[in-house]
């Protein structure tokens, strides 16, 4: 996919369907394109030394939703990226600490509204629009 | 050889200057200033006085038992006010229509029918006529598209749809034949049923061109042109918007009600005008011209303007002893602007700009306790005070060691609350006049016009450049330059306007719009209070009341630090020929410290009645 | 029954609708419009009128051979004229300034000295005092950085620089002492040597303080008040820039010289007027009210205002075959704009905009060659051709078939050369008046603004929504809306502003100009152009000169197509209390075809001059 | 390093220092950063399939600047990129196609001028300002 494009990544094992369909919602209501990539070890982004040192890839694949937003955010053309995993959803940037994404939403009581806005704050991170608060 | 402090205290800052003089020599050593303590003019004030001297001194190298005297200068008190009124007020009754401009509205083009409840939907006919489904937050996005396309597989026409969730685009895209869709309408409840109703869509970008038309609303609606009449106003005020939902309710229309403001008496010395606060500034500036000299303003009591112009001849009242009855106001200085409100009986939450009239007052008054004060100092510091020295006559002798300025020179003093102009016209006497609004009014004006309460965020917008937060690691100023960070912003500034404050912080501006909006209306306030106080004063002090006739004008005080507004006076005043410029006092100062350096100058130099100070020794030892 | 096609020959396009009539029935079938071919009114129309009706035809599915009769209105001819004239002239005389605000500029703060070639640095002494460097596009910046810093080290003062290329930053980047560097001096060799100087830079996102204030020149310069006073105009032009140059020269100024534009000879019917074009706009306008109503108007000879007025002059008389002394202007508007031009005497291609007044003018006859065009179009089409209807009438009666409206009503026509009023007062009468300034007037202040030459890239920026072009993938439309493409956008249109087309296409903008600042000239060019006309062509038509007693305007005409006009004429008759609104010709045709339509509903009904139309049939068979 | 910086990559063999010189020059009086690669094969950016296509890395270290280009704007944490050689100097984007850089400034007639303008273009299309014009 050429055009710009939030990425996000699932973690390995069953996908929470209802909270990625609405970080997914809030994306397409933005505009923006979401693309989804399969779960399993992420590509390397870089070799040590080479590039940008924030993209390195991690060893193994991360269940982590915070590590796996900063990787599709390396992998993503727009440098945003989300990630998802049964604990929460995470929105990253590439130069951002893994461990420290932009925005993070909890699924332990799982608020469809906030990952909804998540969503939409990951879209317009690429638009250029303010952000909205997380109800 | 004596070493002298010259203390000004203005409404909002004290400044001293510390120097040697010997004979007609002048050594200048250092200066000093701090925030007015209490109102200028009295007991309280001696605090900040002092602070501010002891700034001067540490600047100097030098301490306060080395001081022979503290010149103080004359200081009435000037009380200034401001108060705005609201003047219009914008109603949607019967809610007949939505004109939110929601960010993300789906489909394109224009859907006409009848309003009905989504629940409604699976129990419409083919032949009810098309239907403008209406849509609350209990129903999920794909329920929604899938029985709006099962109601169009049966054969119901559906023309548009009005949602409460932002999913305008989520139920389109699912559509097997898109329809405008108006979303993010918070009280859909209202949204009256079984109406005729038109929802419009336009492209990104651009704007709906049939219900903002008076005939468009007429042809959708076949409307009679008495009935056309009274729906202009909702096609006026759908004005530019991208998406709007018309709803053709039995009365309902839009106002612009006119609120009564209530009325200002006007006193003139020989004549008094009453006028209506609705009249807007130029109205009341013309009947103020008219009246003109002012020998007091009255405002209609419940007012916010008379409430105002009362509290101020209160204050004044107390500070000096006299009777309310007694205070005059001085000057009123009116100005037009708009504040934004949110519509009464909006469906969304939209928000309209209302006219509004911002009226800036004064009151001084000749006499004050500035011996009070004056003693309160002498014993504070145990130094000899001696207040002396008109305060327009020190501004323009302080004023004069600007390099570059030469007698006849006029001094506007651009401060807080007021605007003064002096003239030095010859040797003796000092023309002068003070001008209500200033810089608080400045403040108070964009404040309103961008839909920010709090004044100290409205200070930042007068006084710093914006930025428009491009990225998390980058913003772009006002002239295109770009500046990079390698921590990332705050989520809350994203694409938000800043304002640049001189600590390095960065402070979001919570409003709709965008960078050049926001510096138009800074600098337009600014120039409907400085340019035209600017002119107001100095055609006041000046002779014949012709501006032309000045040839220099220096500015000072506070406002005159700001970046834009000497060039604003400048501007407004180089249609009259007239060499305007910021003040540098003694070379070094910039437009500050003017009056400091004027009673130092005029120290023990026979001129008027600055020589003849009146002294207060400190109840203790003389001093040698 | 009959089938009858409508003609309307605009200045600019000529429209035509096919209809049915039986009796008081009308069915139109159909509409098309074409170019307008020739001086409206003259013989060459027949070929645009020829497509238009071919156009309308194959809407309607009917052949040229099915039409009874061809309506064509009486097209007097109206010659508009557009001319501008500049009314100032910046000049910098003896290289005394530099304030072309160059984007990288080095350094940062204030150095003052003498200006020292880069050839001379070596030679200087460390007592020669602080030097300005001049550096020329010879010198290489590491070599420029070097030779400053030995020169530092050696005790030379070095408090500033003047550099040729864009080298700034590179150099301040290497000193060890970095001082405020302007660069992209394009005329470097010009600047004067050996004389005091001084260079300011200020911090990313500010401007200048000191060489923008006359008294911060006169501290630095040491200058007297005479002095002063004569350096103020450098201080005003270099109000707002974040860098500067001034070079103290013995007699270099700036000097907004005022360049003589002519004058107008403004004719009434009972009084006459001689008016400045210098005076701009406001004074034009003045006189002319007062000489109201009009006569003819002269312009000076060798003035392009004159030269204007003599060629529509000159034209008019051609196609009449009248003298040139019988034909009578009718109508003028003036217009204040301005033109951004280079600044004579500028060391860096520094503009300046320059304050000019547009003129607009316009002239029609009552008499024209009509039957002409209506013989050579019946022998074209072989069709009948009725000349009739007074095209204001018909205008009237077209718009009536707008939803919504009813006499009486007036009609604004907004077209290219002119904007015209109609208002049917009763049965009989049509009041009509023709205003000087129209879409063309638009075009021409929104190119001249912006410094656009090409009228067609002027014409797209009044009539297309612009965009800025964020990254070579995606553009941001004016209301914040972002759209993005597959394809990246070309290099050239990189962060700049472009129109978007509606064939798709995105036309860069060559300005330095925001989006912002070009959306407010778009606007506030229509504003001055058709808010202005549109209140002046109704009172000429009101009764009374009262805007107020007209309850219904509508709006026709290419320019009622626009996406803003419609509004902002809306907004001004707002207060007069007027319902003004796009018209819906037959409800589906928005504001065009009102007079095409006018005629077939005027045809064959008894109602003044419009029954008795003047029919020129085919030269060859009678048709049945 | 984390904050914004456009990537040079260089061909494998002799640097033509005046132009590294030229380019480096325009980035600078721009004010953008400049990171200049070592010349070697590039890192791969990406495992097929993973993630952007368009940043696959060749098989081998391209002596094509254009293809340096393109791999420097890959790894760019502001996606703009240089490639210098022998023959030329070119400036990319990712979403180019490798063999079709934005702009191409020849070596074979060296002209200082058009290569300190390429230069500043990189450092115009991250600041967002528009592209000088090539002398
Ligand atoms: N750096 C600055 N930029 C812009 N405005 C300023 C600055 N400093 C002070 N002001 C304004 O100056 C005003 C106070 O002026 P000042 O001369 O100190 O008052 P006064 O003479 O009444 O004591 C306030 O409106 C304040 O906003
Ligand atoms: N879609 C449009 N948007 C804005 N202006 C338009 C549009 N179409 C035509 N115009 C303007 O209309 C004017 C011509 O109006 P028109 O009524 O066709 O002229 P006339 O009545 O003189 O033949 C021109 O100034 C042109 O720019
Ligand atoms: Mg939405
Ligand atoms: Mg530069």
């Amino acid at each position: 996919m050429s055009g710009p494009a939030v990425f996000l990544r699932l973690a390995p094992g069953e996908v929470p369907a209802a909270a990625l369909r609405e970080l997914r919602a809030g994306l397409e209501e933005e505009g923006v394109p979401c693309r989804v990539l399969p779960s399993g070890p992420p590509a390397p982004v870089a070799a040590p030394g080479a590039a940008s040192p924030v993209c390195e890839a991690p060893a193994s694949a991360p269940a982590d939703a915070a590590l796996l937003a900063h990787a599709a955010a390396c992998a993503s053309p727009v440098s945003v990226g989300l990630g998802l995993s049964a604990d929460g959803a995470c929105l990253h940037l590439p130069q951002l600490p893994p461990g420290a994404p932009l925005l993070s939403v909890s699924l332990h009581d799982p608020d469809p509204e906030r990952l909804r806005a998540l969503g939409h704050n990951a879209a317009r991170l690429v638009a250029g629009v303010p952000l909205k608060e997380l109800p | 050889m004596s070493l002298i402090v010259g203390v000004d205290i203005g409404n909002s800052t004290t400044e001293a200057c510390v120097a040697e003089v010997e004979g007609s020599g002048r050594a200048y050593l250092g200066s000093g200033l701090a925030a007015t303590t209490g109102v200028k003019g009295t007991v309280p004030n001696v605090t900040g006085a002092a602070r501010a001297i002891e700034r001067a001194l540490l600047r100097a190298g030098r301490a306060l038992e080395e001081v022979d005297a503290i010149l103080l200068n004359e200081a009435t008190p000037v009380i200034s006010g401001l108060a705005m009124e609201t003047i219009t007020e914008t109603i949607i009754t019967e809610s007949t229509m939505i004109g939110h401009n929601p960010q993300t509205p789906g489909g394109e083009g224009l859907g006409v029918g009848v309003t009905v409840a989504f629940e409604r939907l699976a129990a419409r006919a083919p032949g009810d006529g098309p239907a403008i489904v209406v849509i609350a937050a209990s129903v999920d996005f794909e329920e929604a598209a899938a029985a709006l396309n099962a109601a169009a597989a049966r054969g119901v026409e559906v023309a548009g749809a009005v949602v409460q969730r932002d999913d305008a685009r989520l139920i389109a895209n699912r559509l097997d034949r898109p329809v405008p869709i108006v979303d993010e309408v918070t009280h859909v409840e209202r949204v009256p049923l079984g109406m005729a109703a038109a929802v419009e869509v336009a492209g990104p970008g651009r704007a709906v061109r049939t219900l903002s038309n008076s005939y468009g609303l007429a042809t959708v609606f076949d409307l009679t042109p008495e009935e056309t009449r009274v729906v202009a106003p909702v096609a006026r005020a759908l004005t530019g918007t991208r998406s709007a939902v018309v709803v053709r309710t039995p009365g309902g229309d839009v106002t612009d009600r006119r609120i009564p403001a209530g009325t200002l008496e006007l006193h003139g010395e020989r004549a008094k005008r009453t006028v209506d606060v609705n009249g807007g500034a130029e109205e009341i500036m013309a009947a103020l011209r008219r009246v003109q000299p002012l020998a007091d303003v009255v405002g209609e009591a419940g007012s916010h303007v008379g409430g105002m112009l009362a509290g101020v001849r209160e204050t004044m009242a107390d500070l000096t002893g006299d009777a309310i009855g007694d205070v005059r106001i001085r000057d009123v200085l009116a100005a037009d602007t708009f504040v934004p409100r949110e519509v009464r009986g909006g469906l969304a939450g939209e928000f309209a700009l209302e006219n509004a009239v911002a009226l800036a007052a004064m009151v001084r008054t000749s006499r004050g306790p500035i011996e009070q004060v004056a003693r309160a100092l002498a014993q504070e510091s145990g130094v000899e005070v001696v207040v002396g020295g008109v305060e327009a006559e020190m501004a323009v002798r302080g004023a004069l060691t600007t390099p570059g300025t030469a007698a006849p020179v006029a001094v506007l003093d651009l401060g807080g609350g007021s605007t003064d102009a002096a003239l030095a016209r010859g040797e003796e006497q000092v023309a002068t006049y003070h001008a209500a609004g200033a810089g608080d009014l400045v403040t108070k004006l964009i404040g309103s016009e961008l839909g920010i309460d709090d004044r100290e965020l409205a200070e930042h917008v007068k006084t710093c450049p914006l930025a428009k937060v491009e990225s998390l690691f980058h913003v772009r100023l006002e002239d295109g330059t770009v500046q990079y960070f390698d921590a990332p912003l705050p989520a809350e500034t994203f694409a938000r306007v800043v304002a640049l404050t001189e600590e390095g912080g960065m402070v979001p501006i919570p409003t709709r719009h965008g960078l050049d909006r926001i510096r138009r209306v800074r600098r337009d306030a600014k120039r409907r209070v400085f340019a035209v106080n600017a002119l107001r004063a100095l055609r006041e002090v000046a002779e014949h009341g012709t501006v032309r006739g000045i040839d220099f004008v220096v500015l000072i005080g506070g406002s005159a630090l700001d970046f834009e507004i000497p060039e604003l006076v400048a501007e407004a005043l180089a249609d009259h020929g007239v060499v305007c410029g910021t003040g540098n006092v003694r070379a070094v100062e910039g437009p500050r410290n003017a009056v400091a350096t004027g009673l130092v100058e005029a120290w023990g130099r026979e001129r008027g009645p600055a020589a003849a100070g009146r002294s207060a020794a400190p109840a203790a030892e003389a001093r040698s």
